[in-house]
Order: structure tokens, then sequence, then C-alpha cells
């Protein structure tokens, strides 16, 4: 039996803000429910500006205003031990983060501390969790980084006399050096060269595979979802429009935001006209009613402009929210 | 004038930079003895790829005129670019090659309105009167899928990127340039935007025969889009010609490990997890030998010790001992 | 104009310190209307506490300290305007020039700026205030002034010409056709002009500053009625010890006055140039 | 060794270029100067005293010497740049014939004291309460620590010193007036107390300014670095406050600052005449002003390039200590 270990029920995180007299809400994460199971990866997809990265962080629980969890939880299951993470104390952070739940920056040059070298980064964040003292910290560096066939040479080295793809991998190695049961990764290959991306996706893979740990990625790429995810779901505008495997995903996709979405993608087989969507995303402080795709979508119906599309169960681990799927669904069933 | 038969020539073109710390020098070539040639009479999308750091941009630079060759030659319909004076630029060279850049908004001041740039460029190029730059400007921007009505008065960043962007190619249109040089024009775009631009250059080319010399580092656009492509690895091109061969079938050691590197949204193609991965190396610059040697699957001796040859196989350009004997 | 408005509405210390210079502004209007001439002595009984009639009060030399200030106000704007004219403009046009030529005039110009950095000012200022000393007119101090202080200002308007050419947007605007003094004046400019008002006021700081410095030294136009000279006058005629306090406290505070006014105002502006705060702005604005 | 190369020689260079110009302007501006500053000179002081006969003809023969017209102007400057190198500047004329180099021997060690106790002293107290400023920005201490001292800030030290004098000397005369020490000059506690007592309020003035400069720097410095991606990664990760605070924003926001200490150096030792003339601390500030009052050009120029030098000199060593804390120059 598969467990859930994260658990996100109508979750809805906002960015209020109030600058120059003008208050704003922006509603980055409107709505949305979603399980995760030990020992998968689980994908997050949509374009800049859906809402991801905030997604991330309030799953992470790691936010401050102006973002705000307005409703839902955020609930964490460990052995026996579960945890409302947006309602984390700095004891529980301490306790859990890196032991237990693990973060992945994006593939940024800036995330190790530029004057410390490395063993010294990797002893701050171990004792903090563990205890150690500096010897026992550069032993299980040295060791875990043998482990995933990094040069243990980069120890002794300063953050600046790395190359992008060794400071990816690096911190990649940082974050899960106490083995979490569940990891976060966002965009952790985005802007990072094509041959160097393929090297930090497969040291992902390794680790989770290693582990058996739970992975939560985030990349607009879905290249990269479909070399790494099981599952994808895909996020539009603060919403979550479709959730599947990731064949299902790719091959068989519903919503038709999705299918716009694989469509527009080129691929090395054929050369033949591809379209891009129409239109732009919207603003997330004045959303578009009903669904929020109504308006790039060529298919919207008049239901479409007022009445906000619930998720359907399509078929046993596919949902989807959108109206025209509402009889196949009925079909399915009758 | 005589007419010149290609738009666009490189003959051993080089660009060394100086890098200065303090007293010391080092010197690198960015791009370096690049050899091609556009026609003037066909016009096509011309791919230029690689990594970052593969001396793409800079390739770009100079063929705007924006950074002076160090070595070799090149030019345009029969002009050498570097000879041009900043005078004959703007009355001639600039009304026939055109930038789109990579970054919509970094392309024009967050202080100015974005139609100014488009009244400047129709103003300075004198290519309508005075009273019709209105109409002209809205029928280019016709072109692009935007109209005058949606983009006056309004500031940068209150377009979206891929508004941005088209304004940006609308722009360059104004002067009914010949040659449009498009770096990395989709790269900071959303993957459902980028279609739609990769497939305006299709258009152009077409309808309004304009060349494109088309920078990613994006195979995956750029084999969708382009006639021909030159990959570029530290400041070689390693293997130049038509598309449907250097990425149908790749065959410098190079270009298959770009192209196989490529993570692609498909579950039936993901990678195996065996392929062997050859960490870059910092100074391929100036290595001795091929640039690529240190992570090349099929290295040799020779590969070590001296620049390989530029062969012709498989209809194309190679730089690769491994095809040297067919030769 | 609707930006400084704004500014005035949101930012605490560009309100308050608008306010005070506005107060000063008034001062310095005021010394039009003086009933007194300023180097007048004897015109009012002396060592007079401040009152309803002498508002802050006489000095020694039977001169009323509040009349003396609205002109000691004046006086020391006019020679720190002057010097900030002067500083700004040497620094602007060699700013300008090492930024847009580039290369070696460039490399020969910005060593020159950079190796004035490091030179101190004021002993300089010393050595030449003393040796022209008695013959040093409010004018000549101001343009003194102005000629010590623009490296400051060069390196920070060649460091901005320099990325502002590295933009894109300067090369879309030379595929538009621009000419160079067209792409100066509409393309860069408007990025400038925010830093030189931020700057101007710390021109004013450095010249209000100096000036004081020079007359407590007794080394600036000791017959003109200036913030320095007030001070360095009671310091003369020995107001601490006399008990006649409100003879210092007045140049005391008003120099007080005069720079926190600017510098918070300066605080605003730059609180404002903040590309983070920009940000939000345009943000709201969108 | 490449850092001597593209580091150190440099900013030698950079430093020996300052002093050439520093010097030269010293040497131009008499020179320049629409006054004939020898007779001005030799005028004033025969105004404020009566002159031994010997002393005129030495100040005559010093002043044509060091702003003179003797010989070409290439002459005098080589003739000028031999006494700056072998640090004679002619004998001062109030209190001749004692050379300036020695009077300015005897107060220079006052105004160095007092200088590099208070800048130290600033910069380590503005550092640490900027720092932390930054790293609280909502807590009311750090709202009115800063509220205050921006508004100290701007105001020049001599005001400061002002505003100090006429409030701990005049309202609540707790300390004294003028001077520097009392007793004689001894490891004793009462010598080293009363340099203590005297010191204070100049040292006082010095540093008020100095920790509000630093502060506001500081507490900038802070909050951009606090959004920095290492520093947000190492607080996702629940690394004690402690140790974000010291091992991860200190030590990168004081890598800029120690830049800094040098040009503030330059700063404070301006303010530290002032101070000094203010308070009759005997340092060389007041050797200035009664040198200003008196005319005499000889302590005058010595201290003008004693200033240059010295300030120039500071900053290059704080320069070449950069690489001591920053790998990023050490190891590039």
């Amino acid at each position: 039996m598969v467990d859930t270990i994260v658990k996100a029920e109508a979750l809805k995180a906002y960015y209020i803000t109030k600058a120059y007299g003008v208050e704003r809400t922006v509603k980055a994460v409107d709505d949305i429910s979603i399980e995760i199971k030990t020992g998968e990866v689980y994908g997050l997809a949509g374009e800049s500006g859906c809402g991801k990265s905030t997604l991330l962080k309030v799953l992470l629980g790691d936010f401050q205003p102006p973002l705000t969890v307005v409703e839902g939880s955020v609930s964490y299951q460990f052995e026996g031990m579960s945890k409302d993470a947006t309602k984390l104390s700095e004891q529980d952070k301490r306790d859990i983060r890196w032991n237990k739940v693990s973060y992945i920056p994006q593939g940024s040059m800036h995330v190790l501390n530029p004057v410390r070298r490395i063993q010294d980064t990797f002893h701050d964040f171990i004792t903090t969790h563990k205890g150690t003292t500096k010897p026992q910290s550069f032993e299980m560096t040295q060791a875990y980084l043998r482990d995933l066939g990094l040069p243990e040479k980069v120890m002794r080295s300063y953050p600046h006399q790395l190359s992008g793809g060794m400071k990816q991998r690096v911190t990649i190695a940082l974050a899960t050096i106490l083995y979490p049961k569940l990891i976060f990764a966002d965009e952790p290959t985005t802007a990072l060269d094509v041959v160097v991306q393929r090297g930090v996706i497969q040291l992902l893979k390794d680790i989770q595979k290693k582990e058996n740990s739970t992975v939560v990625l985030i990349t607009h790429d879905l290249g990269v979802h479909a070399n790494l995810a099981d599952r994808i779901g895909i996020l539009y505008a603060g919403k979550l429009v479709e959730e599947a495997s990731t064949r299902t995903i790719l091959k068989t996709p519903k919503h038709p935001y999705t299918q716009f979405l694989i469509n527009s993608l080129p691929s090395f087989d054929e050369r033949s006209a591809k379209e891009g969507i129409p239109g732009r995303p919207p603003a997330l402080d004045h959303p578009p009613s009903g669904c929020r795709f109504h308006p790039r979508c060529p298919l919207a119906i008049e239901k479409c402009s007022t009445v906000e599309p619930p998720m359907l169960e399509l078929a046993p681990g596919h949902r989807a929210a959108c109206h025209l799927l509402t009889d196949e669904v009925n079909h399915a069933a009758g | 004038m005589q007419q010149a038969k290609n738009l666009l020539e490189a003959q051993d073109l080089t660009k060394i930079f100086e890098i200065r710390k303090g007293f010391s020098s080092k010197a690198f070539h960015a791009v370096d003895k690049a050899n091609f040639s556009l026609a003037s009479n066909t016009p096509e999308i011309f791919s230029i790829a690689g990594e970052s750091g593969s001396g793409k941009s800079t390739l770009a630079k100079m063929i705007l005129g924006m950074e002076s060759s160090s070595l070799g030659k090149l030019s345009y319909k029969g002009r050498l670019i570097d000879s041009l004076s900043n005078r004959e630029k703007r009355a001639w060279f600039f009304s026939e090659v055109q930038p789109v850049f990579q970054d919509p908004f970094a392309a024009f001041s967050p202080l100015k309105r974005i139609d100014h740039y488009l009244y400047e460029t129709a103003a300075n190029y004198k290519v309508v009167k005075r009273s019709e730059a209105d109409d002209y400007i809205n029928a280019v921007l016709n072109e692009v899928g935007l109209s005058l009505a949606e983009v006056k008065g309004r500031y940068p960043n209150e377009l979206s990127g891929g508004q941005a962007q088209r304004v940006a190619i609308a722009r360059a249109l104004l002067t009914k340039p010949s040659l449009i040089v498009a770096d990395e024009p989709v790269s900071m775009l959303d993957a459902s935007l980028r279609m739609s631009i990769v497939n305006m250059f299709r258009k152009l080319k077409e309808e309004n025969g304009v060349t494109i010399i088309y920078i990613t580092h994006d195979l995956a656009t750029a084999y969708y889009s382009a006639d021909r492509i030159a990959i570029m690895l530290r400041g070689w091109i390693v293997e130049m010609g038509p598309v449907e061969k250097v990425l149908g079938e790749p065959l410098h050691p190079y270009t298959q490990n770009l192209k196989d590197s490529i993570p692609q949204a498909d579950p039936d193609k993901s990678w195996d997890k065996s392929a062997n991965l050859a960490e870059m190396e910092a100074d391929e610059y100036t290595r001795k030998g091929c640039r690529f040697a240190g992570r090349c699957p099929a290295v040799m001796d020779k590969c070590r010790q001296q620049e390989p040859p530029n062969v012709q196989h498989l209809g194309r350009a190679v730089k690769c001992f491994l095809y040297e004997t067919t030769n | 104009m609707k930006t400084i408005f704004g500014l005035f509405r949101y930012s605490p210390s560009f309100r308050i310190g608008a306010i005070i210079l506005m107060f000063v502004v008034t001062l310095l209007i005021m010394s039009f209307f003086s009933p007194y001439k300023p180097d007048k002595r004897r015109v009012v009984p002396r060592n007079e506490p401040p009152s309803a009639e002498f508002v802050l009060g006489t000095n020694s030399q039977g001169q009323d300290v509040f009349w003396m200030l609205t002109f000691a106000i004046r006086n020391s704007l006019l020679v720190a305007g002057l010097a900030v004219g002067i500083g700004r403009g040497i620094g602007v046009f060699l700013g300008l020039i090492s930024g847009y030529l580039g290369g070696t005039w460039d490399r020969i110009l910005s060593g020159i700026v950079d190796s004035f950095i490091v030179i101190p000012r004021l002993p300089l200022l010393i050595l030449i205030a003393a040796i022209v000393r008695g013959q040093m007119t409010l004018i000549g101090l101001g343009v003194l002034l102005g000629f010590l202080d623009w490296s400051f200002p060069s390196k920070r308007y060649r460091a901005q010409i320099l990325s502002l050419k590295e933009r894109e947007f300067t090369q879309t605007a030379i595929f538009s056709g621009m000419h160079t003094f067209k792409i100066v004046v509409q393309e860069h400019l408007p990025f400038i002009i925010p830093f030189l008002l931020a700057d101007v006021v710390s021109g004013f700081l450095f010249a209000i500053g100096m000036e004081v410095t020079l007359a407590v030294f007794g080394l600036a136009d000791m017959n003109s009625q200036t913030i320095g000279t007030m001070i360095y006058w009671g310091n003369y005629y020995q107001a601490l010890l006399t008990n006649k306090i409100w003879v210092l406290a007045a140049p005391v505070g008003a120099s007080i006055v005069v720079v926190v006014g600017f510098y918070l105002v300066s605080v605003g502006l730059t609180t404002y140039l903040d590309p983070r705060t920009r940000l939000t702005r345009l943000q709201v604005k969108g | 060794m490449k850092l001597l190369r593209t580091f150190v020689l440099p900013r030698i260079i950079q430093y020996l270029v300052v002093i050439f110009i520093g010097i030269t302007l010293t040497f131009l501006i008499p020179r320049l100067s629409p006054i004939n500053p020898v007779d001005n000179a030799v005028g004033r002081l025969s105004a404020f005293q009566t002159m031994a006969p010997e002393a005129t003809v030495a100040l005559r023969e010093s002043l044509m010497d060091l702003y003179g017209l003797d010989g070409s102007l290439l002459e005098q400057y080589f003739s000028f740049w031999k006494r700056v190198l072998t640090f004679d500047l002619g004998p001062s004329f109030t209190v001749f014939p004692t050379p300036v180099s020695k009077l300015i021997g005897s107060s220079i060690g006052w105004t160095i004291g007092l200088l590099s106790l208070s800048i130290i002293l600033a910069w380590v107290l503005g550092l640490i309460l900027g720092t932390l400023a930054g790293f609280f920005p909502n807590s009311w201490w750090a709202r009115t620590l800063e509220n205050s001292l921006i508004v100290i800030y701007p105001i020049p030290y001599y005001i400061v010193a002002f505003v100090l004098l006429m409030a701990f000397t005049y309202y609540l005369p707790i300390f004294p007036l003028v001077g520097g020490s009392k007793g004689a000059p001894g490891f004793t506690w009462s010598y080293i107390s009363s340099l203590l007592y005297y010191g204070f309020l100049p040292a006082l003035s010095l540093i008020l300014g100095g920790v509000a400069f630093r502060f506001i720097i500081s507490k900038a410095l802070t909050s951009t670095e606090r959004s920095s991606d290492y520093v947000r990664f190492a607080e996702m990760a629940a690394l004690p406050k402690h140790k974000i605070l010291f091992s991860y924003l200190i030590r990168n926001t004081l890598l800029p600052q120690v830049t800094d200490l040098g040009l503030s150096l330059g700063l404070i030792f301006e303010g530290a005449l002032i101070t000094e003339a203010v308070y009759g601390y005997p340092g060389l500030g007041t050797l200035l002003l009664g040198a200003i009052n008196s005319a005499d050009y000889n302590i005058i120029m010595g201290i003008t390039l004693l200033s240059i030098i010295g300030i120039a000199t500071a900053s290059l060593l704080v320069d070449l200590s950069y690489p001591l804390i920053d790998p990023r120059v050490r190891y590039s």
C-alpha cells in the first residue's frame, strides 16, 4: 500500500500587498488540492506566473507576508507523525527540515555562501540538524559526494571556483545530505545548458531511486518532466487544471490548455506547422470569471465564462477541470 | 554597385577578446575562423546553435556591426561591415540588417512608451511620409498579429513578453530589411508562446523574403524552423549544413551529445541512464587540438595534438578527424 | 510634478525633509525684507536674550541674530549652489565624455578621476584658502568648492553611462536610426536625472559643511554673513563663556536644519529610485 | 604570484599616482594663486608680532624656496620634491626656529590616538548595530535607532562637537572645555584616566557621526544581502539565527565596507581637524588652527602634505588587506 506523504486541501494562498496607498490581492494559488504519495516524483508544470512557485513555497511551509495562506492546509505525514506545513514553529522547522523535508532551489548561481568553503557550508547545514562536530560533518560530506560520483575536491573550493553545473550538483547534494524523505525542487535545471542539465537530472533521479524518496518537481519544461516525473499536475492561473500520470498527460491530455501546451512543443520527429497558444496568461489580481482559460480557449462555450468548472475524475488517477469533459464523465459513469 | 552574389559572407572570421586583469591579459578566440555565406536570392532561416559561451552571440554582434572583427572578413552585399562608418550604417546598413534581441523588456527603455521606437524607426529611415507613418506602422504591426491601437501609448511593462517581442520584430521590419539577426529571441518566453514567434519567422521568410539568422541554444525550435544550421563549440563552427541532416543524423560527436541531451516531452523517449557524461572543462577555449577532446567519447590521440580539419561529409561541413579519411 | 506629489504623500522622510526645506527657503526669502543691513552694527540693543521683539536675541555687536541668520542662510546656500553647479557640471561633463568615448580616453580620464577621489579635499582647501586669505569672496569660495567636488559624481555618471550603453535598448535606439546625441538626450538622460537630483543633495551637504569648516578656521570671507562666519564670530566673542548661548545656537541649529532637510529629501529620493520599490510602484500602476 | 600582478601592483601604482598628483597640486596651488604668498605671509606675520631679524631672513628664504619664484618652475618643482622626501619643511615662524616636522611630530600622536580609536569604535559599532537592525528590521529598537541616526548622519562633525560642547561643558559642566590630559605623562592610572576624560567628548563627536554613517550603510547592505539566495536557503534549512548573522550576513556585508574604511578615513580625518580645534585638543587640528591664525605657512603646508600622504597610505593598506578576507579576490 502506498501512503500519502503530502496532502494539500482546498489551498488558497494570496499575496496581499499595500503599496503607495493601493491594496492588491494576487490569487497565486486558488483552491488547489493535491495528494502526493511516498516514493513518487510529482511534477508541477505551467507557464510563468501560473502560481507554481507559490504553491511550492506553501507546500514547503516557507513563506512570509505578503504571501498569506487564506484557506486550506498542507499536511505532512511521516511514519505516524502529522504536521501542518503552513503552521510550523521554529522548533518544527529545525526538526523537520533537511531531516525529512528538503528543498532544491532554482538553478541559481547564488545559493551557496560566497565566502565559505563548500565543506563549511555543508557543516553548517548538517550540524544544525544533527549536532555533529566539524570532522564528523566533513566525513559525512565526503562519503556522500563520493556516493553521488561528485569530485571530493570540491569540498575545499569556494563557490566561485565551480562551474554552474557543478554548483547546482553540489547544491543538490547539500539539500539531500541527510536523506530526506521528501524533496521539493524548484526549477532545478533552468538556466543550465542542455548537456549540464542532463547531468543534473540524472543526479536527481539517482538520489530519488536510491532512497525511494518523494520528489515534488517544478519546471516549465515538459521535457524534464517526461524524464523524471511519475505524475504531472498542470497549473493554469493559480488553478490545477489537470493531473494524471506522465504518460497520460503527454500522450492523451484532456484539458484544452494541456493539449495546447503539449502540441506547441517542437519535436525532432516532424517539422509540420505547430501553433502557439493565442493570447496571454491572465493577471492574477483580476482573473477571468468562470474557467480562467476561457478567454484563450477556442473550444469555450457560454458556460465557461460564468461557471467555474469542477474537478472531474476522468479515470482512476486522471483529473481535469473542464466543462467540456462533463459529458465524457457522465458517459463513462452511465 | 554591382549586385553581390552573397547577402552575407564570412571568411575566416575571428574575434579575439583580451581579458585584462590588472596587468596581465589573456587572449581568447570567441569566434575562430568562421566560414559561411548566405545567398542573396534565396531567403532562408539560418540557425546558429550552441551552448552558452560558444561564441554565437559574439558572431551575431559582428554581423550586426556592434563588434568589429579581429581577423578575417565579414561582408554584407559585398561590402565589409567593419569598414562602414556610423553615417553609412545609419544611411544604408541598418535599413538592410536589423536585430531582434533576447529579452524584449530589456530591448526597450522602461521609461519610454514602446511606440516611440516604432515612430523613430519609421521617421529616421524615411520609409514613408510622415503623414502615412501611422498607417504604415499599423500595417507592419498587423503582420506580427498586433495593431497600433493595442500598442500606442503603452510602456513595455504593460505588455506581455510575447507582445513585446512582437513589437520588437515589427520595429525591425519597419525598415524593410533583407536580413534579421535574432539572438535567442524566444528563450525568455514561455513554451506556449515560442511557437508563435518561430512561426512568424517562417512566415516572414516565405511571404516577405527576409533572410533570418536565428541564434538559439534550443535545438528543437531550430530544427522546427531553420533551413540550415551551424553548430558552434567554443568559437568553432563544428558542423554546418541543412538542418534535417545536421540534427536528423548528427555527425560531430558534439552535435550528437547536444542532441541527446535535450529532454523530450515524450515518455517513450526518456533517457536510459547509462549515458556517460564527461565534465565540461573550464578552459576549452585555450586547449590544444580539438576543443571537444576533453569530453569526446570518440577522442583519438591526434585530437589532443592538432586542430581537426574541416571536411565535407554527407552533405555538410564537419570539423572532426573522424570523417577525415572519407574525404 | 506628479512624482514629487507622490513622494510627498508616501515617503515620510521626503515629506519631513521637504517641509524643512520650505521653511529654510522662507527664511531665505525673508532676508530680502530685512529691516537692517546685514553688516550694520549697533542697530539694536546688545546682548538681548530671545524675546518677542528679537526672536533669536541680539549679539554683542548689536545685531539682530534672526535677521543675520536669514542672510547667513541665503549666502551659505548661494555658496553651496555655486559649488554644486560647478562640481556637478564638471562631473557630468567628464563622466559623459569618459563614458561615451571609451577606450584610451576613458582609461586616462578615469585614472585621473580615481586619483582625485582618494586625495583628501579639506587640506587642499585649507591650503588654498590660507594662501588667498582675505581675498576670498563668497563667489570665489563657491567656485573653489565646486572645483574640488566633481570626482565622485563623475565616477558615478561614467558608471551609469557605461551600463546604459550596454543595455539592449541603447542598441534598439541605434538600430532605430537615432544619432548618438539623440540617444543621450532621449534615452539616457531620463535615467541619469534622478541620480543627479540625489547627487545634488549630497553636493549641498558637502559644500555647506566645507563652508562652515573654513569659516570656523577663520578662512572664509569673514565680512559676509554665512552660517560658518556666524559660528566663527560667536566663538570669537566668546558667546559660551559670556552666557550668550543663543548667538551660537542659532547658526548651529540652522546648519543642522538645513543639512537634515536636504538629507531627508535625498533619502526619500533614493528610496524612490531603488529598483525594488520602483518595481512595486510599476506593478501598482500596471 | 598572480595576485601580486593582478591586484597588488595596480593598487600600488594607483597609490603612487595619487601621491604624485597630491604633492604636485600642493606645489602648484601657491604658484597659481593671484596673490603673492610670500608678501602676503610676511605682511601678515609682521602685523601679528614683532619678529627677530634673523627670523625674517629665514622666513623670506624658506618662503621663496617653498612658494617663491626662484629659478625655473621645474627647478622649484624638484627642490620641492627634495624637501618633501626628506620631510624638511623649514622652520615654524611662530615658534622659530623649531622645525615644522618636530611640531607636527609632537601633535600627531594625539591626532592618531584620537582618530584610530574613534574610527575603529565607530566602524565596529555602526557595523554591528546596522547589521542587527537590518536583520530585525521591524523591531521597535531598530526603527528608533534608524530614525535618530538618519538625522545625526548629515550633521557635520564639528556641529556635533559644538552641540556636545554646549551641552556638557556649559549646561551640564561635567567635561573640560579644552586640553588633552592632566598631570605628568606616564603610565599611571591618573594620567590614563585623564586622557580618557579629556578625550571623551572629542571622540564622542567623531564617533556619533561615524556610527550613523556606518549604520546606514550596514543596514542597507544587510537588508539586500538578507534577501539573497544563499541567506534565504540557509534560513529555509532552519540554520540558527546567530549562525546566519555571523557566518552568512556579516561575513559578506563586511567585504565592501572594508574598502569604505579607507575612504571614510579621509572623511574622519577632516572631521578630526575641526573637532580638535573646537575642543582645543592638542593634535594636528589645533596646531593647524594656530598656524592659520598666525599665518604659519610652513605648518599649513606640512599638515597638508602629511594628510595627503597619510590618508592615501591608509587607504592603500586597507585595500591591500582586502584579499585576506575575500576569497574571491584571493583565488580569482
